[in-house]
């Protein structure tokens, strides 16, 4: 209803197992900078769902304020959207999918708005293992508000305009195994191949699944004294291995070499395989993911790819064990006690 | 000397330690008399802190039912060193004061116009226990004990109650009854009993529950059909999420799977508690938060998010003394304004103001539906006096056949059959729009809920005319609003009089008595209980229909008055403020104290003049 | 056809794409004519994103000095075929549309009451440029110079501003000045020139200069003395901290260490920012925030801490559309109940109400003093439209002779000679109590601050009278801070009249040209400008004097007026309210009809009926 | 003033070289449960000062809101203290050192204040290496609003009356680290002979130095399912090592074997000796300080002692080259730019 962009479809577009084309999956035409990260990043999203054959409508997407947190509204166009408050975003989640354990939740957030102010609600929305992919759109600055530095600027780096920033940065991966994420990730808006089998495997993860994506700005901070910009993103990340997501169903095609490919099968059924380019890490151990990330932090590289993944992961629903029909659907028969209770509860207050 | 005397209609003060136990022993003295038929309103003066420092409870117990703060001191049970100054100082002359005398008593203290009553509560207990903590939880039995004989009490009433209280826990039931007796048996032999002061069987208390209005909420929400509930601690209504989930856990497990058709989420701050609420009801839960103090400042930005994007959202605000962490013990009516303007920008928040037990389970629960009716933010306002001590109330009530309003929902089928749909349409000319649920259709009902400006279609637009149609539709949304909520109740004290009260909230049992006394001395003056902002029509008329209405509220600022100014067409002259805002209750003689001295033309400075000059409330 | 003629008396509102550098053109446009002597008002209208959607740049030029929006567009030039279709809608009968003609017109936008005057931009700046970037920077600059003939500007004007404007990047000049000679032969050669509207060389700019408030606030922190700037970017207030720390780059850096005499701190949201202001006032510097927004609704909590514990905190408000995220980047006053009862609980906070530049640089530096003297928050109340836009100005000036008032603070030798020190005790009888900077005495002057309740002596107490007599003292402070604020401003219009309007802020300026247009049919009123809350005395006096007052103001729900209404006691019969809340700067034109409107006996309903059932602002 | 404790003073206590005694470092009487490990803590501090002769009112004292942040009341009676609302010390804090560089900056708080309400500032303050000591009075829960789980208690930790807490606990240190502390170490109420020394080097540290100290809440937590009781703490933690504090000027008098004992001079001229027990923490490395903490974290024991120190800490006033001079002592002169300033902007204007 909300979305007016003419589609034209393309009749021989390939078509997903539901019927619908990659279009289907579109928001409204982006008003973000031509040439901006975040775009691609919405790109990889429609491409994952259409991939992934997710009904539309079974998504919903949230997220709070900025150029990251508009980009919402120009993906999957048929899915409910919510545009919260800034840096808000997780609690908005939180409340939603207590309401309903049977949509998927894409949160879309900035490093301000994460990082930043988000701070808490990131922190905590992690800890509580909620079901949620939380994508960060980072792009080490404060695209709307005209270029100042965030929390997640590297010491040193510098905007357009700014002076190089003097505070040490804060690695949302790292923050994020540290409060007991089950899923952490970095990839790079420039590296689709990367990204769209990560969202993927988010999806199909069961808890909380972040992907910090580097996603540079071009307006205010492209330029070359900038550590998040394309060339020195380019030129700097180390890709932890590569990832394939295999659906649910889909038989395995592929040849996978013995040794370094792993598969692992996700909570849903379908599986990734994984095969490692980095020896030292072992995504499936916290210590390991802990470590090495801080080995790379250490040598000024951005690791990319999947870094941390609990097989195990048990999210709030099941901690809380939650009924498995979605809150939002019970009705006064399941909900309200009757008044017979309240003259036994009348009677023990007298 | 002088000495009170009475029956069934006196004010006694337990001066305790706190963390030592004393709530429940005073909790069963005042359950007793309830028992007896009796009305009682007890009150727990409690400090911002859990062990060691001095805590009061004061219970009235009055046969007229007049159940809001007297003032004043009849009886004081003291077992606190510390604060056995104070204590003593504050009885009545002619009242009585009792306290441990193991340790004999400081010779300044004494009072030659105060009777004064010893028993050796330390020592009888280092006789019959030799566990510390035995000593100290059966003291305060042991005074209760004392106290039914002292003031004539019906000692099978209080040994039934101890066997209630601890029904599944036997072997405490025997030690217990045991402690009472001890100090009935000490007073009866050692003390004149009864004291001039003292109770009879009575039948003033009908069917009455005695509830705290925290309990009542939780109850409310449960009846109401909430199922998310996120909160932050805060002091005091922390423990209406508690009674939420102590309820929860008996009544909403699933039979066949065990499993919770509830979610409570204990966030990590007010700012997250409300997000998760508004998330819930935006997927269409229902879903609450509760909060105090601080916490409503920190909630203002959501709340304008929720007002703009018209989001159902129920918060329950008990309020406590403020500004800042203020008194987080005491009780206040002073959010007004911080909730009723909530959030920068134009917003109108609605409110509701319950004033018993049995209105905080009503209006709890009906928060719900209005919520989802009105698709707005309701803050139900109540306070620490309602809920956290325990109210004589009507019962608890629910009409098993009602259903619950779910209010403007658009469905799949709706949807497939070609229904417009557009978020921020006004169909039906109420201004109130429809909405869909996430998930509701593959390809139809999908919109975008912002907090920044948008069309009818929930497009974003920076267009200055849909930004005004919008806003000008919520403000006529809020007439809407005016015919939903509860209307004000009017006592009509049937005689001609251009002079009326009008209050909300806690402010009602003690505006009832002061009227009464005035009447009394042949002042006669109508009465309106507001219930809800915005004010109902006949909140206007009301007025207007009076020369002189006195705006009875808990705050320093006037704020409630303020509120009226802003909303009605009629003069400041009109409303006259009695006020009280020391973290106290309103008391029935405070509130005749102001009223007179008004009606005696004392108040002729503006407002904020004259209270800065003279004493507004007292602290009795 | 009919075409508007004018001299030194029109509207032009430029069109353009965000992101392709068109401000500084436009703004190159409005400055040159300032600099011929004319008096301009250039209006910066822009989206809340980067780059590609619609922006605008409304010129007034207007010899008699009136710089409100007027309403209405004598001279569109639209260089954005997004907007071209409303572009050319909104030009008055007989006035001028300028558009690209490199692609031709659609034809179905035509209107035969407009002239249109095409000039083939694209095509020019393809012929000369090479490289796209410049051909999308030097379009701007050639239609300014094809303005200059067309409005027959003095060009010298023009170039030599182009010298100064680029002062330092030589290279630069000489292609600005060859791109404007491009336009400026273009028009002369291929239109006539000029057309029916022109300017003329004047005198009417006097010593005024053309700055926007944000500049003039940040000068005025930096000038008052302050040291410490926490911030959390947010539009419009963002420009206010990097204006201070472009010129305390300039200024204050120690000449002998290279070191800062300053200290900016972007927080992690705004809750930290006020808090980073409060704790360095705590600590004696003097300190500041600066915030929009959803800002305010966050700083609310702290703001209840320093309102009650008595910190000096100046705040910024550079108000925008509410509520909520509302329309960032549109203007609105529409926080003021927000920020005068910011904070749950009973508070009261100071407002200051700039309504130029000059009053942006002395209130700000004034704010320090203000808040340091009275010890609280002072929230300088400016907008968008003030503090984005160049406004022209008084030039700024400070008294080299001025001391900064650092208020009561007790020193090291005070306490050793014996002074006795109570942090909060009402020595001086004007309720402002002494504080010490921590720091300052080994043994003696050292207390604590906190937001709980407390006695004289900063001990905390729950003690319902102490925390009264606090509460009252704070009442009473009210008035000594009443006698600091900036005293409001009154015009009597020279007659008879029991009516007036009552203003603040940028309403200024149109409301003046109102009052001229009304008087000019023989309507006449007095006026007041209010600069701050509390309200002096002269603002009650003022009201009583007439028996309407319209209070104009830029926000739905006539905040301004509940404030009024709350703080006297008069009747709101006597405020009526004319409003303007569609996020376009008040116009004269608006004024004058909603006056009319009321004076022809229109307003009758209640306010909130009435302005649901009208629409009470004009988008034009 | 505000403190009335009548202070007997025995002519026999040691003077400190000041000249004041221990008693002239204390507070109000603490209104805290009997018991209470925070009381434990606040007598701690008051040694640490006492010991090493700071002049009290040369430090101010900051909390938040809870019983731990009640706590500055009763220590340091003649410093000045701020008790700010509930998460947000931090940012007065930081407001507060910036206005005068010179004071010594203690911030108190506890589990809830830090680790739910207050992480965002908590991570920030630590960021921006502010120069404070950071304690936090970690008990698990929330000790005034009597008893609920905080974000610190341990998967399956139950309070009194509660229910075994189902989320992934945060752990303070391992956040500090992320955030980019300088000084990280944690203790135990009811080890002085560890903690007190902590505190002294903390002091000494330039930078953010967070000490994060276990504190039994004995009405709430103290019970035999949580794991921050006295006991389950006595028996579960594991200490890096121990650790001397040399004041400044002192003479090293004691021996110290080599190998195992590192000397480390602080900023302020003092230095601190340090005994390792645990072989695999270089307490000098961040990498080495993430991973032994994370592999604790593993085998479910407490690490107690200093887990990381950088030598190289620059703290916030340095990396913004602030004045020498405290802010606030700056005047008029040092301030105001004059009006021929404005009349050079003035004529720009034009
Ligand atoms: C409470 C609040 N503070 C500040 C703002 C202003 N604001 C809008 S977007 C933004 C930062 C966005 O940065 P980021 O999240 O990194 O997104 P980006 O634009 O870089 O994609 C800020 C500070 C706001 N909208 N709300
Ligand atoms: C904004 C706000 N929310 C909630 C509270 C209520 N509150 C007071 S103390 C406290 C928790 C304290 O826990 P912690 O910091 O761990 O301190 P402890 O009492 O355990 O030492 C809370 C939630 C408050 N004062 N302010
Ligand atoms: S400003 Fe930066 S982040 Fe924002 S849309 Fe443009 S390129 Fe993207
Ligand atoms: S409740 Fe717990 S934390 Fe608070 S004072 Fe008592 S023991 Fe300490
Ligand atoms: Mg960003
Ligand atoms: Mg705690």
């Amino acid at each position: 209803m909300s979305y007016q962009v003419p589609k034209f479809r393309h009749p021989g577009l390939p078509l997903n197992e539901l019927g619908y084309t990659k279009a289907d999956y579109e928001g409204a035409i982006s008003t973000l900078c031509a040439g901006c990260g975040h775009d691609s990043i919405s790109g990889a999203i429609v491409r994952a769902c259409h991939e992934m054959s997710i009904e539309p409508h079974k998504i919903a997407k949230l997220s709070g304020i900025g150029c990251s947190s508009k980009a919402p509204t120009y993906f999957l166009g048929n899915s409910h959207g919510f545009n919260a408050v800034h840096g808000r975003m997780p609690s908005v989640v939180t409340g939603a999918a207590l309401a309903n354990r049977e949509l998927l939740y894409m949160g879309v957030s900035g490093d301000g708005d994460t990082a930043s102010i988000g701070m808490g609600q990131f922190a905590h929305a992690a800890r509580r293992n909620l079901n949620m992919v939380y994508i960060v759109m980072n792009n080490g600055c404060y695209g709307l508000t005209k270029g100042q530095d965030s929390a997640t600027a590297d010491r040193g780096s510098a905007t357009k305009k700014g002076d190089p920033n003097i505070y040490s940065a804060i690695d949302l991966c790292g923050t994020a195994l540290q409060m007991g994420a089950t899923f952490v990730a970095r990839s790079f808006s420039g590296d689709k191949e990367q990204l769209v089998p990560l969202i993927k495997a988010a999806i199909s993860h069961r808890g909380f699944a972040l992907i910090d994506v580097v996603s540079p700005c071009v307006t205010f901070n492209n330029n070359p004294q900038s550590t998040k910009s394309y060339e020195f993103v380019r030129e700097h990340s180390e890709a932890t291995g590569t990832i394939d997501f295999v659906p649910l169903k889909k038989e395995i095609t592929a040849e996978y070499q013995a040794g370094q490919s792993y598969e692992v099968t996700m909570h849903d059924g379908s599986s990734i395989h994984l095969y490692k380019v980095d020896e030292t890490l072992d995504p499936f151990d916290r210590r390991s993911a802990i470590s090495t990330l801080e080995e790379h932090r250490y040598t000024g590289n951005i690791l990319t790819g999947l870094i941390y993944m609990n097989k195990d992961s048990r999210d709030l629903h099941e901690v809380m064990d939650t009924s498995q029909r979605p809150l939002n659907q019970l009705d006064e028969a399941d909900l309200c006690p009757g008044n017979k209770m309240l003259l036994n509860i009348n009677a023990s207050l007298r | 000397m002088s000495r009170l005397e009475s029956v069934n209609d006196f004010v006694i003060k337990f001066a305790n330690v706190n963390g030592t136990g004393s709530a429940s022993a005073n909790n069963l003295f005042a359950k007793a008399i309830f028992r007896m038929g009796i009305p009682v309103s007890p009150k727990n003066i409690f400090p911002s802190n859990i062990q060691g420092l001095p805590t009061w409870y004061e219970v009235r117990i009055n046969d007229r039912g007049y159940l809001g703060r007297r003032g004043g001191i009849d009886i004081a049970l003291s077992v606190n060193p510390q604060s056995m100054a104070q204590d003593i100082r504050e009885v009545e002359p002619g009242g009585y004061f009792i306290y441990d005398n193991t340790k004999p008593l400081d010779l300044r203290l004494l009072r030659d116009d105060v009777n004064i009553i010893g028993i050796p509560l330390t020592q009888i207990c280092n006789e019959q226990y030799d566990d510390p903590r035995q000593r100290q939880l059966f003291k305060n039995v042991i005074y209760v004990g004392a106290l039914a004989a002292l003031l004539d009490m019906d000692f099978k009433v209080l040994t039934a109650l101890v066997g209630d209280q601890f029904k599944g826990k036997k072997k405490l039931v025997l030690p217990n009854i045991h402690a009472l007796e001890l100090g009935h048996q000490y007073a009866r032999t050692h003390l004149d009993c009864p004291i001039g002061i003292r109770v009879e069987q009575s039948d003033k208390v009908g069917d009455k529950i005695l509830l705290d209005g925290n309990t009542a909420l939780g109850l409310g929400a449960l009846y109401g059909g909430a199922t998310v509930a996120a909160w932050y601690p805060i002091t005091p209504s922390t423990s209406v999420v508690e009674a939420f989930e102590k309820y929860a856990k008996r009544v909403r497990i699933d039979p066949g799977t065990g499993q919770r058709n509830y979610a409570i989420v204990q966030a990590e701050d007010e700012l997250s508690a409300i997000g998760m609420a508004i998330g819930a009801s935006w997927n269409g839960a229902r879903a609450f938060t509760a909060t105090s103090g601080p916490g409503v400042s920190l909630m203002s930005e959501f709340l304008g998010l929720a007002y703009f994007a018209e989001i159902p959202t129920v918060l329950f605000n008990v309020q406590r003394a403020g500004p800042s962490t203020g008194m987080p013990t005491r009780t206040q009516q002073s959010d007004i304004l911080a909730c009723a303007y909530a959030s920068h920008g134009d917003t109108k928040q609605v409110l509701l103001f319950p004033s018993t037990p049995k209105e905080c389970f009503d209006f709890g629960a009906m928060s719900f539906d209005l919520a989802e009716r009105l698709q707005t933010p309701i803050i139900l306002m109540t306070d620490l006096d309602l809920g956290m001590n325990d109210n004589m109330s009507e019962p608890l009530a629910w009409d098993d056949e009602r259903k619950y309003d779910r209010g403007k929902v658009i469905t799949a089928e709706q949807l497939e059959s070609g229904v417009e749909f557009g978020r921020y349409l006004d169909v039906d000319g109420d201004a109130i729009c429809y909405r869909t649920y996430p998930g509701t259709h593959p390809t139809k009902g999908a919109f975008f809920t912002r907090g920044t400006s948008r069309d009818e279609y929930a497009v974003y637009t920076e267009k200055g005319e849909a930004y005004e149609a919008n806003m000008l539709r919520l403000l006529r949304k809020w007439d809407t609003i005016n015919e939903h909520v509860p209307p004000p109740i009017t006592h009509d004290c049937g005689r001609e009089t251009d002079t009326a009260v009008l209050f909300f909230g806690t402010s009602e049992e003690s505006s009832r008595e002061a009227l009464d006394s005035l009447a009394a001395e042949n002042i006669f003056m109508n009465a309106m209980r507001v219930r809800a902002f915005p004010f109902n029509d006949e909140v206007q008329k009301f007025i207007e229909r009076h020369k002189q209405v006195f705006v009875i509220e808990q705050n320093r600022d006037a704020q409630f008055r303020t509120l009226l100014m802003a909303e009605f067409e009629f003069g400041p002259d009109i409303l006259k403020s009695v006020l009280c805002f020391d973290g106290t209750p309103i008391s029935a003689r405070n509130i005749r104290k102001q009223i007179k001295k008004h009606l005696n033309g004392d108040n002729v400075l503006p407002l904020h003049r004259k209270i800065a000059s003279i004493r507004a409330g007292e602290s009795q």
